[in-house]
């Protein structure tokens, strides 16, 4: 019943400047989880109690035949450069999978996906299960310059498309990744929208959706303490009423007219 | 060969099987937990704090970590007495597990009109009367900061109801000693502490309050040497059980409490950590009693003042 | 290319440097730390407490560390004034260091009489008026819990003294806000804060209470947050500047209680985990200003509350 | 002027059950201590707050030449958890050297060193130094039973004759350490004695040197913040109208007869 695991770590690569890529072997993490998903990792080793929170990170791969989890990290603070020093056959106290991850419609047969910086973490499982599915993907990920463009080969494999855009032209565009998704969506006609990365990227994607009249699914971040819906702490604001939604567990895939951009 | 070991208590009038509860407003309504282990094990639970009415709370962002510890402002977000009892009770009915249910008023009367309607129902064995929520603007802290209005509250609900009454104090005071025994005159049958201190944090990089609310409430491991001081305190002079929280995530942190004269404890923030540790700290307790060749719970409590 | 910074500030007639002081009680008199760097560089030196007659302090043991913090019961250990005068003094006016002279004692004669010695005293660049120990019997925190007995002593030595006056509060209290406001009212000219609220732990191998003296002081960034709220809460209501503290460690966390208004901050338990941080602290204001432009510290100071 | 130092682990070695031996490469620190002195070390690691205050570790061994230092150290928490973790290449930030280690007398010829359990750890360099000077030294070393009798072969090298006691006689004489101090004092003429240990066996070796009319120097314990003197947090209870000595500073190696034993 208890979704609370002790995983060993596998792997722990630098795979971009201050950005991770660690696979754990957590099967009953990987047999349940969901793209889009997210597992909530104690970033304090042994009996320390600074940091005190765990870490909320997606999920990036689930590799079911291995039993191996995949997650992509941007170092950014405390939590983060610490999980950046783990090394193979450390041990990671991870709860998950957790949330509700991203949801492809029955009859969806095009989608767009759109990663912008770290945000591309939760999409890279959401193309390969839509590619297995033999949906047409076509991806569109940007970052501020080249060497941030993560993991693009990981993506050709389970795109029919990848359009690549940096602020600083040095790879793929440059140009918006939201740009590059307004040309897409005038040539293709395509069923939904996933996308994940910075909010003032995910409000321009669901603003596009909402003038094309097309789903749209985000993936939000929030503050989380306990990552299960017990403590109200992660909410964001929505469009109904003023009423707060959690991103732990009413998301963090949320739909893009659910939430209140404005805030 | 170890001894058989008694942890069953009666506190207050409400019968639990051992000595770990978890806090208000960290463990929701016992479904989130509930995924991860059977909760009738638990001594019991006391639910996120209710007001009559449904409330929204506070604006994000609601949490901040801070050393050994987190800031939370959630603001009492809740759906109003009737909704527990429509939408959350008949999931807790299901277990054997005692229900303690957070009360929080703008006025007396809110409080009274709580514990009217709770009188009623079943399947909650007490009511937490909780005077001490930092995070809403009218009551809340308000009436755990002044011994009258804390009589006044108590004395309200205690009219209004038989149920077993808690009441939780704030821990942003001059003197708790006053406050708990001002409680006791107004028929409280036990005590709870510690709420969480008044703190804030600076989001640097922004150069603004980092909580949406500026203010939050202080809990964790950081607040436990504040908590421990209150509970010996407040057992010193009042005849009423207490019940004691404040930065428990260990077997460990939960004797330091019993010790002090705690006669049970609740896990608060130490669930975010680690959502098995009321478990763990039940099990711990039971091996140190075994180790120790303690066969009674109650010998446990407040050893340390002897 | 960056451009000149000013950190020079004048707070209650004291000209510093920086607003970077180290806290009375966890720098000695100065020598202790002599030998890591150049306390010059210092904007000023709290000293460890004194009272009028030598004290022993309290039984050990009088530390134990908490989570991200520590307890200590010292109990104001110190050479009593005269002492100080004839030893440790003379070393300190060697530097072209403020020295804030941190005094407490049994009585409001007791403060009024060390204020007057001071009064006569080359060397001396004000004196801390510490009404908030929480390891001593008589006086202590109390004076500074009782909105009355705290205006009594400040008035007391105000009038014994011309020297800059700095009233340091304790955190022990309902309404931090009302303390300082009667601390203004009886003549001080700067208020700082926090000293350390009051706790306790159990050693629970020995089922008794860790410290000697059962009660001590927490320190440490595990009380960061309520220093932050307190310095908030009294800059809000009172015209003096207030010198923040309270679990300062890196550049970072001074940044915060200045950008919540404090006008300097103090290094106190920070002290012990990095000797070094008092210097660091000063170089990352620096670099801090330069980076975002600001050419002087007052731009910073209460940045956060606009 | 500053004497706080970032230094290499250059190993760290179980050698014994929960005991281990770490050498550092701190040249600055081995150039300026003396045995009895100790190190302050902080066990947080990054930018964790928690354990907080630093751990103070006793100078277990002293090499010149290469600038190396030696800890010997028993896992009793927190703190020295983290430092048994640690590996050859991880940075540990020390302060030290600190307190006043043993002093021996210009004209000793014959000293007795006594040491109890991981209380062997200020001693061998003291034996080493003692030795060099052409002193006679007469080593007792006790522990609970064999596996915890630290360090025998470095001892014997430094020691004229050495002499173990276990309490289960599992290794040495069956026998407590002070015991065998007795009979050492009744043969042998020694002039100085040297202990660190539990506190019950320092009280009976300072209470047979003043029987014996001897001088005695101890290496006491106590919880530290500070380290340098300037908390007075560390205070033992001593022979003068009940006044304080420090440990960090006016210790941790204190005269047997300045002792409160009753405290
Ligand atoms: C559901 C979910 C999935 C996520 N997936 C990934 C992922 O796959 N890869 C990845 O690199 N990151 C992901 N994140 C973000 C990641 O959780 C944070 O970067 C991480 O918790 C920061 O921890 P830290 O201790 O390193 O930083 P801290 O020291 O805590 O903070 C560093 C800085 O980041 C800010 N910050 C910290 N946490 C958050 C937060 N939750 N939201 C906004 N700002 C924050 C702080 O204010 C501070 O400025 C995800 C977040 C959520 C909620
Ligand atoms: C001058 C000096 C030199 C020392 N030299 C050595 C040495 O060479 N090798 C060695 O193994 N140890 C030595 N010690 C003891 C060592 O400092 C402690 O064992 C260590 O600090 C414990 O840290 P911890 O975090 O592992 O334990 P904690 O988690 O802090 O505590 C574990 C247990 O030990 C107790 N404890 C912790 N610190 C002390 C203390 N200072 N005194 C008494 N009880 C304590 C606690 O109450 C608890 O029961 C020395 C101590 C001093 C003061
Ligand atoms: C996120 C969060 C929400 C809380 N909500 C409530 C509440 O609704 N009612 C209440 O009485 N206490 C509430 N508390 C306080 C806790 O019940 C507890 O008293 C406090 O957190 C100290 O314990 P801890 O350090 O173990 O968390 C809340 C605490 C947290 C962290
Ligand atoms: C060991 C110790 C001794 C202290 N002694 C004094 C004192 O003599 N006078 C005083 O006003 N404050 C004293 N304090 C309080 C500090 O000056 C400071 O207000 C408090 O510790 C909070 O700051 P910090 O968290 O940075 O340490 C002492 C604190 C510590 C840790
Ligand atoms: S993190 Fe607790 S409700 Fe989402
Ligand atoms: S540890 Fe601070 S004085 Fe000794």
């Amino acid at each position: 019943m208890s979704q609370k695991v002790i995983a060993r770590v596998l792997s722990n690569h630098e795979v971009a400047p201050e950005t991770f890529k660690m696979f754990l072997d957590a099967p009953s993490v990987v047999e349940k989880a969901e793209p889009g998903q997210f597992v909530h990792i104690r970033v304090s080793s042994g009996t320390s109690l600074d940091p005190f929170l765990r870490r909320p990170l997606s999920i990036f791969s689930l590799d079911l035949d291995e039993g191996r989890l995949g997650l992509l990290f941007r170092v950014v603070g405390k939590g983060t450069s610490i999980l950046a020093d783990m090394k193979d056959g450390d041990h990671l106290d991870i709860i998950g999978p957790l949330g509700r991850g991203f949801e492809i419609r029955e009859d969806s047969k095009k989608i767009a996906i759109i990663g912008g910086g770290i945000g591309v973490a939760p999409l890279l499982e959401l193309a390969h299960r839509a590619t297995k599915k033999g949906i047409e993907v076509h991806t569109l990920i940007g970052a501020r310059t080249g060497s941030m463009i993560l993991c693009p080969d990981e993506f050709r494999t389970y795109s029919t498309t990848l359009a690549i855009a940096t602020d600083d032209g040095s790879v793929g565009k440059k140009a918006l990744v939201t740009d590059i998704l307004s040309g897409l969506l005038e040539r293709e006609k395509v069923d939904e929208l996933f996308a994940c990365g910075p909010v003032s990227m995910l409000k321009t994607v669901a603003k596009l959706a909402r003038t094309s009249d097309l789903p749209c699914q985000v993936s939000l971040e929030a503050r989380m303490a306990c990552g299960v819906g017990a403590c109200l702490g992660c909410t964001i604001k929505t469009q109904r009423d003023g009423k707060y939604l959690k991103v732990c567990t009413d998301g963090p895939v949320f739909k893009g007219e659910e939430v209140d951009w404005d805030e | 060969m170890s001894k058989d070991v008694m942890m069953e208590l009666d506190i207050a009038g409400i019968e639990i099987k051992n000595p770990v509860m978890v806090a208000s407003g960290t463990f929701g309504f016992g479904k989130e937990y509930g995924r991860f282990y059977d909760i009738s094990r638990l001594g019991a639970i006391m639910v996120k704090g209710l007001t009559l009415k449904p409330r929204l709370g506070n604006p994000p962002p609601r949490l901040i970590e801070t050393p050994a510890g987190l800031l939370n402002s959630i603001g009492l977000e809740n759906p109003g007495i009737q909704g527990f009892l429509t939408s959350e009770l008949p999931y807790l009915r299901e277990f054997a597990l005692p229900v303690i249910v957070n009360i929080a008023g703008d006025t007396v009367n809110d409080y009274a009109k709580m514990a009217d309607i709770l009188d009623e129902v079943k399947g909650i064995a007490g009511i937490e009367v909780n005077i001490s929520c930092p995070n809403v603007k009218a009551g809340g802290m308000a009436f755990g900061a002044v011994p009258e209005l804390a009589y006044d509250v108590v004395n309200g609900v205690r009219k209004a109801t038989g149920l077993p009454l808690i009441v939780k104090l704030s821990p942003n005071v001059t003197d708790i000693k006053e406050i708990a025994l001002k409680v006791q005159d107004a028929g409280a049958d036990a005590i709870s502490l510690i709420n969480t201190p008044l703190g804030m944090t600076i989001n640097v990089e922004e150069q603004r309050p980092a909580l949406g609310n500026v203010f939050g409430g202080l809990s964790g491991p950081a607040i436990r040497p504040i908590a421990v001081r209150m509970v010996w305190e407040v057992v010193g002079v009042v005849k009423l059980p207490v019940i004691g929280m404040g930065g428990i995530v260990t077997p460990h942190d939960a004797l330091e409490f019993i010790m002090a004269g705690a006669t049970a404890i609740a896990v608060g923030a130490g669930n975010f950590l680690n959502p098995m540790a009321p478990l763990e700290i039940i099990d711990g307790i039971r091996e140190y009693m075994e180790k120790e060749n303690i066969s009674d719970i109650n010998e446990l409590i407040g050893i340390a003042r002897r």
